[in-house]
């Protein structure tokens, strides 16, 4: 039935124009916004899963596509389309989104037409940003996306919220700025912005460098990469959780996407080149980031770490695929870029429960200190069973989601360098260390102090919340099959495409 | 004889002390109108030499309409200068630095 | 229509259906529903296991191998979850259901006051599950998610009493140290994957020879390594966290923090088993690699010896059962080391009954003793136990190898192959083993003495008054006050425990005394495992022993000839003589050996070795990172610096905005003289 | 000889000069309370001026090529006087709080609007110097409107000085080239300096016709005057100069640099390249640094004409047309921003200062949006139409092969997001003094129309498509 319409239009401009509404609801009617708020987002969500309904999976094509001029004098187009990739990120959109809203249902209680509404854009934009086929349009949803996050953090932030949300945004507007530059030049080589034209156009090793570099700079802060990772602690740990939520889940996939469908397909030979500079910042997310994440006595700042941890495994197998597709060995790249695309997905599930759970906890104690916790368990034991189960996942678990993704890139990684493989695969010691430490300190032991001994457990809508997630993450961790296959033809398609060298 | 070099020369001079006027003058706003009226001049003089020896009238014609806008300039600016030594009493350019940075 | 295939579903099954019955509606079903549930299932699975080993061994089925679906794939790779089913299977799948089904009985009686209890059995339940995913793996995938579960089960249970500070700790140190071994288990998994480019064990080990014979890794470039080492190597290292082999072995001894009959099922009968399980089911692949044969077996060696010695001096009674654990965990690895796979298995299951059966003995007396687990504080318990008592010295006499119980001719027939063997390395094995036996003898046989025979080192107190209060208390804070009340002070005699408690003890003491008799021939000597376990060569030490093998008497009799029989003797007797009639030798060589006491009181000190190193060291690295990389150099240095940076130059920038007239003018005539400049350079 | 299709097609000039003539008349008879009449009459002559320019009387030059009209003056009249509407809507309110309600103030505006025609449609030296003066002279009396204020005396002080100065300088170059090249008519310039002998005294005027522009733009070090006349001009006042002149200027320079000096093309390029280079970072930085809403806007403006810049050094109608809807870009988006403060500002109560803004979020969530949306568009933040612009021109540096000034364009970019950032960062994040909800400003029309201007960011945002076709058609390029 949705065949004939523009679907990927509807997803991205219903949330968007349906902010108005909510926005209009105004402050004094909280709860009609709300309400507004969720229909809009679920009525999305259903509609995204309109995708998946006459969607050929075994097609590395961009399916849905709709092609209309923007600028024509420019030859800009509004051309937007899915392929297997695109759709996996584009539910998991609007999935949490729906999960977002409900999550601030309770927590947000002024100027809640404005949050709900700032949400919904955010929703709109990001679904945008992994629809565009042009590399303009992408631009300009990948950048709108700074001003409701922006504000998100700015307004309903915690104390050093102004400090944070600054920060995030100056950060990712260095990143991206320089990509703008380079995605002129591209337009100044070929006359066009679409990403399959930029994709097949012969650049020389030099022009590949420097574009490489600036996509590399906008992307790495997006994901974000060692060294310039430090906006995320901040920004994670000031935001609202519902911000929080959007962002571990779905802004930093945004980085890992940017990097499958700009750095390799554009600049195939220097992305192989400089491999090794992405591989070694990753492996330094994992080890060095993940020591730092040990010593955090901020619950959410350790989350916000070890989130950089696992989006270190994203770009870890990303990069690691291009020396074995070059190495002639397909099947390992596909596997290396399968376990990054999991991974992403998966860490959207894991990091959204981290954070949603510590904002259960916040807006009950109000700090989100370790050292005010402990014994959580004796009060709230069914919040701490999702609890334990997500640190589980977090530390991948096999049988949970966190699982797949690091379980194929290690093996990646391995077939292409062992030592490599090894470094990786020493997130399952650390990665369980800080984790374990964090549920130990909060979760176990005796009451440690009277607030908590007040704790109430959770009320049904945060069960809900938490329980979808818990039921997403055992899902795709018992059997992510179906995950795999949605992605499989393109990235094989990906990974013919960046054996062949394009050097001029 | 005189050359054109010679006028070019002298509007260049002219110029370039009104040039100075303007900005060594510290003491009175008064002596940077003249300043500008010299500067005006000079150009004036270049026109015109300029316009003679070329043998083409045009450049005499523009001179007229210097000479004109600068009447009117001047008289805007002494109307400035009026309004500003009405609200501070002063017109010594070393005071007026109430807006900076 | 009842196919193999729904067999083997339901018996994995059962028991997670009864776990998560029990676990997620506990409070409906209540604690007589939970442990119903939960039993019903273990023993479906327990029945329908040992119709499968009866049918296997009867050959009314061939190996089953089958994939239930396909766990993900990509391009022509793909990881399945799937059951490999063959004798080798069977055995462990009976040894882990009937053990798993005694435990749930004994839990009945030893938890019963706890709040915990429907919890407690949904866990147990779903250990059996992991367990079974484990052994009926027929890929790499799914073992490693069987590995991680155990674990993870291992966790939630050592951590049960969630409430005590040393327990959280434990079960956190234990699933740490098992992440240590996952590490190499992972990248050995890795390394299968690229040398053979699949996952399944059938592909595997049917291109074993022709892929690793010759094939070298280059891990450190100029430094090829034979494959099959690499792998092999790998791979035991996750079977060294697993099966606390030195020195990974730190977690199990802490882990007896958890409930007892966890002790038993899980850190004693079947978990830490599953390396050996793992590196017996790998043995196509271990037989290409004499080093990490080698490798495997002084591993197996040390531990055997030097994990008994610390057991000596353990007063916990269940540490000194755990001391034991690890030591017999030793002698399997050593047998596997050997190339003795099917001494291993078998040893394996000889020991799963009787240290079940210890345990839980020793869970019985703890129940007695009102949770007091110091030996110090029992003493003639006999009299009050009888039941007890006498299974205790029946798992005892199997422990240590009295000839004729089921842990002699394991044991035996390990140190004889050992002694056949002529691989690097086995003399240090025959020694370690030999001596082993005696440090055996002479542990367990203190433990018998301190617990039930002397003088009762006790004192009853009938303060009825505050008993009722004391109890509740009990009730609500879940046992975990014990050591508050002063030691050695009960509140009512010590009494044998109830029925629930004692049957399992009963029912785990027949197979203790029996098993060895009746499957030592066909396990060992006969073909029973061929196809599972593969030996090259002409069969190794065991094919030798085979050669000279007269049944079960027969190596009886040869038994009492033999070293290892003399060497418990002489266990026995010093144990005997110390500790049953002149206490104070103890005390004296303990001063005379000071030294040596205290080395082995702190474990030679590995585990303050490990907490120095890797925790204090891990944080102290952390927090530099963090202070001085993260905090420091980019957000101070590069970010913020930068910020401020830009600061400094704008109010230096506001300075020429002076608000002088002349200065505009001149920065103006500036601007124009620059501009000039550059046109003449430009000119010229 | 002055034909009548000269008089034609001067049409709407000459109907602007007559009519600002006769609203001079009437406005003297006008009693203060009638003042209105006189502000509705000026814009409807605005729209008459408007709807005459695209009738397209006449013929493409007259007076013998001393005036152009083509599609790039259409473009900049067209804009010059919506913009000029604009701020008439936006000005009211405020002029009658302060007792500046007053003919003269229309009167003027209407000139300098004349004055920039003359100047978009200049074919010779002598329009260009008669337009621009009008512009410049109108402007010195408008900044000194409230007679009362020392800060506007001094400030409009300073700019007839500095101004007079920069238009000496202009003459000054203007009789070099004139001596060299021996014409005032810019298309005989153009073909002259191609083969002049006098090479050197024609460059040597070159730069004096620069800097002359640069006062105009008030692109650094030309800038200094900027400043002071935004920040002490009554803000009704720099909401013109800071909006309709930009287009003026830009008109100016393609007039001079392009079709008087083309041929020396990549002389003046590399100049205004430093300059770019200079006012990007000058004004960025000094920005950081402000307190004054309209001083920090007034160095916004400095870094904005750097970027508009980098469209000109490109050199090429594509480059020209960059510039030209940069221009646009931002007479629309400061409009609006300035016309934020004219609202928020009541009797005895200037919002100018950066802190007046506090918690705007809270007492007047609309407004606060719009400003937000202002402030964005002035950033460059898509999909806002202010990061159209930058795209545009960012584009033209890197066409013209100056990769290197695109980054430095980008990197100035980042610094500049700072201080926008701190603005919404005060109305949304901070709490206001006062929580008290901001009395509406009574003035009706000037909330619908400001609504519509900041909302017309984002709509152009979205749709820029046309806009920046008819500036690319102005300048022939084809679609």
């Amino acid at each position: 039935m949705f065949a004939n319409w523009p679907l990927l239009s509807i997803l991205i401009w219903l949330p968007i124009l349906g902010a108005i509404p909510v926005l209009l609801a105004g402050d004094r009617r909280p709860d009609t916004a709300r309400l507004l708020a969720l229909v809009v987002a679920a009525l999305t969500f259903f509609i995204s899963l309109g995708i998946l309904s006459g969607f050929d999976q075994s097609s590395a094509a961009m399916q849905l596509q709709e092609n209309h001029v923007w600028i024509e004098t420019l030859n800009v187009r509004y051309h937007l389309g899915v392929d297997g990739i695109s759709v996996a990120l584009v539910l998991l959109t609007t999935f949490t989104s729906v999960l977002v809203i409900i999550l601030g249902w309770g927590s947000v209680d002024e100027k809640v037409s404005q949050y709900m509404a700032a949400m919904l854009v955010l929703e709109g934009l990001m679904v945008g940003v992994f629809c565009a086929m042009d590399a303009l349009l992408f631009y300009v949803f990948f950048e709108g996306m700074l001003i409701p996050m922006f504000i998100l953090i700015g307004v309903w932030g915690g104390a050093r919220r102004v400090y944070a949300t600054l920060k995030f945004f100056i950060y990712t507007f260095f990143g991206s700025i320089f990509m703008l530059v380079g995605l002129i030049y591209l337009y100044f080589k070929t006359g066009s912005f679409e990403l399959a034209t930029l994709a097949q156009v012969a650049l020389s090793g030099k022009e590949q460098a420097w574009l490489f570099f600036a996509f590399l700079i906008a992307f790495a802060v997006k994901v974000p990469m060692w060294p310039v990772h430090t906006w995320l602690p901040d920004a994670h740990v000031e935001a609202p959780t519902g911000g929080s939520v959007v962002l571990a889940a779905i802004m930093l996939k945004i980085g890992g996407y940017g990097f499958i469908r700009f750095s390799l397909p554009i600049t195939p030979d220097a992305s192989t080149e400089y491999a090794w500079v992405v591989i070694a910042m990753s492996l330094i997310a994992v080890v060095y980031v993940g020591y730092v994440a040990l010593v955090q006595e901020d619950m959410k700042k350790l989350i916000a770490y070890s989130s950089i941890a696992h989006m270190g495994f994203v770009t870890l197998g990303v990069f690691i695929s291009l020396a074995l597709a070059r190495g002639g060995n397909a099947t390992g790249a596909a596997v290396g870029i399968q376990g990054a695309m999991v991974q992403m997905i998966s860490h959207g599930f894991i990091s959204g429960a981290m954070f949603a759970s510590v904002g259960v906890l916040y807006d009950r104690m109000h700090t989100r200190m370790i050292r005010d916790y402990g014994g959580v368990v004796n009060t709230m034991p069914r919040f701490a069973t999702f609890f334990v189960l997500f640190a589980m996942a977090n530390c991948g678990l096999p049988g949970t989601s966190g699982f797949v993704g690091e379980f194929w890139v290690i093996l990646a990684a391995f077939q292409s360098n062992a030592l490599v493989g090894a470094l990786a695969a020493f997130t399952l010691i650390i990665g369980a260390a800080y984790t374990l430490w964090l549920v130990k300190r909060v979760i176990f032991g005796e009451v440690a102090n009277d607030n908590v001994a007040a704790l109430t457990d959770m009320n049904a809508r945060e069960t809900f919340v938490l329980a979808t997630l818990a039921v997403a993450v055992l899902l795709f961790g018992l059997w992510p099959a179906p995950l795999g296959n949605l992605m499989d033809a393109p990235i094989a398609e990906l990974v013919k495409h960046i054996v062949i060298s394009k050097g001029a | 004889m005189i050359s054109l070099a010679h006028f070019i020369v002298l509007g260049t001079i002219l110029f370039c002390i009104s040039v100075a006027g303007i900005f060594i003058n510290r003491k009175n706003v008064i002596v940077l109108l003249m300043s500008i009226e010299l500067m005006l001049l000079a150009v004036n003089m270049n026109f015109v030499a300029f316009s003679r020896y070329l043998g083409d009238p045009a450049g005499q014609v523009f001179v007229f309409f210097i000479l004109t806008v600068a009447a009117a300039e001047t008289a805007i600016g002494l109307a400035i200068l009026v309004v500003l030594f009405r609200n501070r009493s002063t017109i010594n350019v070393a005071e007026i630095d109430s807006m900076k940075g | 229509m009842i196919t193999p295939k729904l067999i083997l579903l339901v018996i994995a099954l059962a028991p997670l259906f009864g776990a998560i019955v029990a676990g997620l509606f506990g409070r409906q079903v209540g604690r007589a529903g939970a442990h119903t549930v939960t039993i019903a299932g273990v023993l479906v699975s327990f029945l329908l296991s040992a119709y499968v080993l009866y049918q296997l061994s009867t050959g009314g089925w061939g190996v089953f191998n089958e994939n239930l679906y396909t766990w993900f794939e990509v391009g022509p790779l793909s990881a399945h979850v799937g059951f490999l089913v063959d004798r080798l299977t069977a055995v462990m799948m009976v040894v882990v259901t009937s053990v798993s089904l005694l435990v749930h009985i004994y839990t009945i009686g030893y938890m019963h006051e706890d709040p915990g209890y429907q919890r407690f059995f949904s866990y147990i339940s779903l250990f059996t599950f992991s367990m079974l995913m484990l052994v009926m793996s027929n890929n790499f995938m799914q073992l490693f998610f069987g590995w991680e579960a155990v674990g993870l089960v291992s966790y939630l249970l050592i951590g049960f009493w969630f409430k005590r500070p040393t327990a959280i700790f434990a079960n956190m140190k234990a699933f740490l140290v098992n992440r240590v071994g996952d590490f190499g288990f992972l990248l050995g998994i890795a390394a299968v994957l690229y040398c053979f480019g699949s996952l399944d064990y059938a592909t595997v080990f049917r291109n074993a020879d022709a892929t690793l014979v010759g094939k070298t890794l280059t891990i450190i470039s100029g430094h090829p390594w034979e494959a099959a080492t690499v792998i092999g190597v790998l791979l035991f290292i996750g079977a060294m966290g697993k099966s606390a082999q030195v020195p990974l072995h730190v977690w199990l001894p802490d882990s007896m923090e958890g409930p007892t009959p966890i002790s038993a099922l899980i850190h004693a009968a079947t978990m830490v088993t599953a390396g050996i399980f793992m590196v017996a089911r790998m043995s196509p692949l271990y037989e290409l690699s004499e080093t990490a044969l080698s490798f495997v077996m002084v591993v197996g060696a040390t531990t055997a010896l030097f994990t008994g010695l610390i057991g000596i001096v353990q007063n916990d009674v269940k540490r000194v059962v755990a001391y034991s654990t690890l030591s017999q965990l030793g002698y399997m690895t050593v047998a596997l080391g050997v190339s003795a796979y099917s001494a291993a298995i078998f040893h394996l299951m000889t020991h799963a009954f009787f240290k079940a059966l210890l345990f839980l003995g020793a869970g019985s007396v703890i129940i007695a003793m009102h949770h007091e687990q110091d030996m110090r504080y029992m003493g003639g318990l006999k009299k009050y136990m009888p039941i007890t008592f006498i299974t205790g010295w029946i798992g005892t006499l199997a422990l240590t190898g009295f000839p004729g119980f089921s842990g002699f001719f394991s044991k035996d027939a390990i140190i004889e192959a050992v002694h056949e063997s002529h691989r690097w390395g086995s003399g240090y094995a025959y020694f370690c083993v030999l001596i082993g036996v005696f440090v055996t003898a002479l542990y367990s046989f203190r433990l018998i003495y301190l617990t039930y025979h002397g003088k009762e080192r006790f004192v009853v107190e009938h303060k009825n008054h505050a008993h009722g209060a004391q109890h509740d208390a009990h009730h609500d804070d879940a046992h975990d006050d014990h050591g508050h009340h002063e030691p050695g002070h009960l509140e009512h005699a010590p009494h044998e425990s109830p029925w629930v408690v004692t049957l399992p003890l009963i029912l785990l003491a027949i197979p203790s005394v029996i098993i060895g008799w009746l499957t030592i021939g066909p396990m060992l000597f006969g073909d029973f495992f061929a196809g599972a376990i593969v030996v090259k060569g002409e069969g190794g030490p065991l094919a030798e022993l085979a050669k000279h093998w007269h049944g079960p008497w027969g190596m009886v009799l040869h038994g009492l000839m033999a070293p290892p029989f003399w060497l418990a003797l002489a266990g026995f007797g010093v144990a005997t003589y110390v500790y049953l009639f002149n206490q104070a030798i103890a005390d004296r060589a303990a001063k005379l050996f000071a030294p040596l006491y205290r080395l082995l009181q702190n474990k030679y000190g590995i585990d303050d070795l490990y907490f120095a190193v890797f925790a204090r060291g891990g944080l102290k690295l952390g927090r530099g990172l963090w202070r001085g990389g993260d905090v420091a150099v980019i957000d101070d240095g590069l970010v913020n610096g930068s910020a401020a940076l830009v600061a400094r130059i704008a109010a230096g920038v506001r300075k020429v905005q002076s608000g002088y007239l002349y200065h505009y003018a001149f920065a103006m005539i500036l601007g124009l003289i620059v501009l000039l400049g550059g046109l003449w350079l430009a000119a010229r | 000889m002055i034909s009548l299709t000269d008089i034609l097609t001067l049409l709407p000039e000459s109907f602007l000069t007559v009519a600002i003539c006769a609203l001079l008349l009437l406005d003297v008879f006008l009693r203060p309370a009638q003042r209105s009449i006189t502000h509705y009459l000026a814009i409807a002559i605005l729209g008459v001026t408007g709807w005459l320019v695209l009738q397209h009387y006449g013929t493409p030059t007259a007076f013998g090529g001393m005036f152009v009209r083509d599609g790039i003056a259409d473009v900049l009249k067209i804009f010059a006087l919506l913009t000029t509407a604009l701020v008439f809507v936006y000005a009211r309110p405020y002029l009658r709080d302060r007792g500046l309600f007053v003919g003269e103030y229309y009167v003027l505006c209407l000139f300098a609007v004349l004055g920039m025609m003359l100047l978009v449609s200049a074919g010779s030296l002598v329009i260009v110097y008669l337009g621009l003066e009008l512009l410049a002279l109108s402007s010195y009396a408008l900044v000194a409107l409230n007679r009362d204020s020392q800060l506007s005396s001094e400030a409009a002080m300073k700019y007839f000085v500095l101004g007079a100065l920069a238009s000496g300088m202009l003459l000054y170059g203007m009789s070099m080239i004139y001596g060299a090249t021996g014409t005032l008519d810019l298309n005989k310039i153009h073909a002259a300096a191609a083969l002049s002998s006098q090479r050197g005294m024609l460059l040597f005027g070159v730069v004096f016709v620069v800097v002359g522009i640069a006062f105009k733009f008030g692109a650094a070090p030309f800038h200094m005057w900027l400043p002071d006349v935004y920040q002490g001009a009554p803000t009704a006042v720099t909401v013109f100069i800071g909006s309709a002149p930009k287009l003026a200027a830009f008109g100016m320079a393609y007039r001079m640099l392009e079709s008087g000096l083309g041929s020396v093309g990549p002389h003046w390029q590399q100049m205004l390249a430093v300059l770019a280079v200079l006012s990007l970072a000058i004004g960025n930085i000094a920005a950081i640094m402000q307190s004054n809403l309209k001083r920090m806007l007034a160095y916004s403006t400095i870094s904005h004409v750097g970027f508009l810049f980098l469209g000109l050094v490109n050199g090429q109608p594509a480059g020209y047309a960059a510039a030209m809807f940069y221009a646009v870009s931002y007479a629309l988006t400061a409009t609006a921003a300035f016309g934020m403060i004219l609202l928020l500002s009541r009797a005895g109560f200037e919002a100018e200062e950066i802190s007046d803004f506090k918690g705007l979020n809270q007492r007047a969530p609309w407004y606060a949006l719009l400003m937000a949306l202002t402030l964005f568009s002035l950033a460059g933040v898509p999909p806002l139409f202010g990061f159209f612009g930058k795209f545009l021109v960012l584009k033209a540096a890197v066409d013209a092969g100056q990769v290197w000034l695109a980054i430095v364009g980008a990197v100035f970019a980042i610094i500049g997001i700072y201080y926008y950032l701190r603005v919404v960062k005060v109305m949304y994040f901070d709490d206001a003094d006062d929580a008290a909800a901001i009395a509406k400003p009574a003035d009706a029309p000037m909330r619908t129309v400001i609504s519509v201007n900041a909302l017309a960011l984002l709509v152009l945002g979205l749709t820029w498509g046309p806009l920046y076709g008819w500036c690319a058609k102005a300048l022939g390029i084809a679609p």
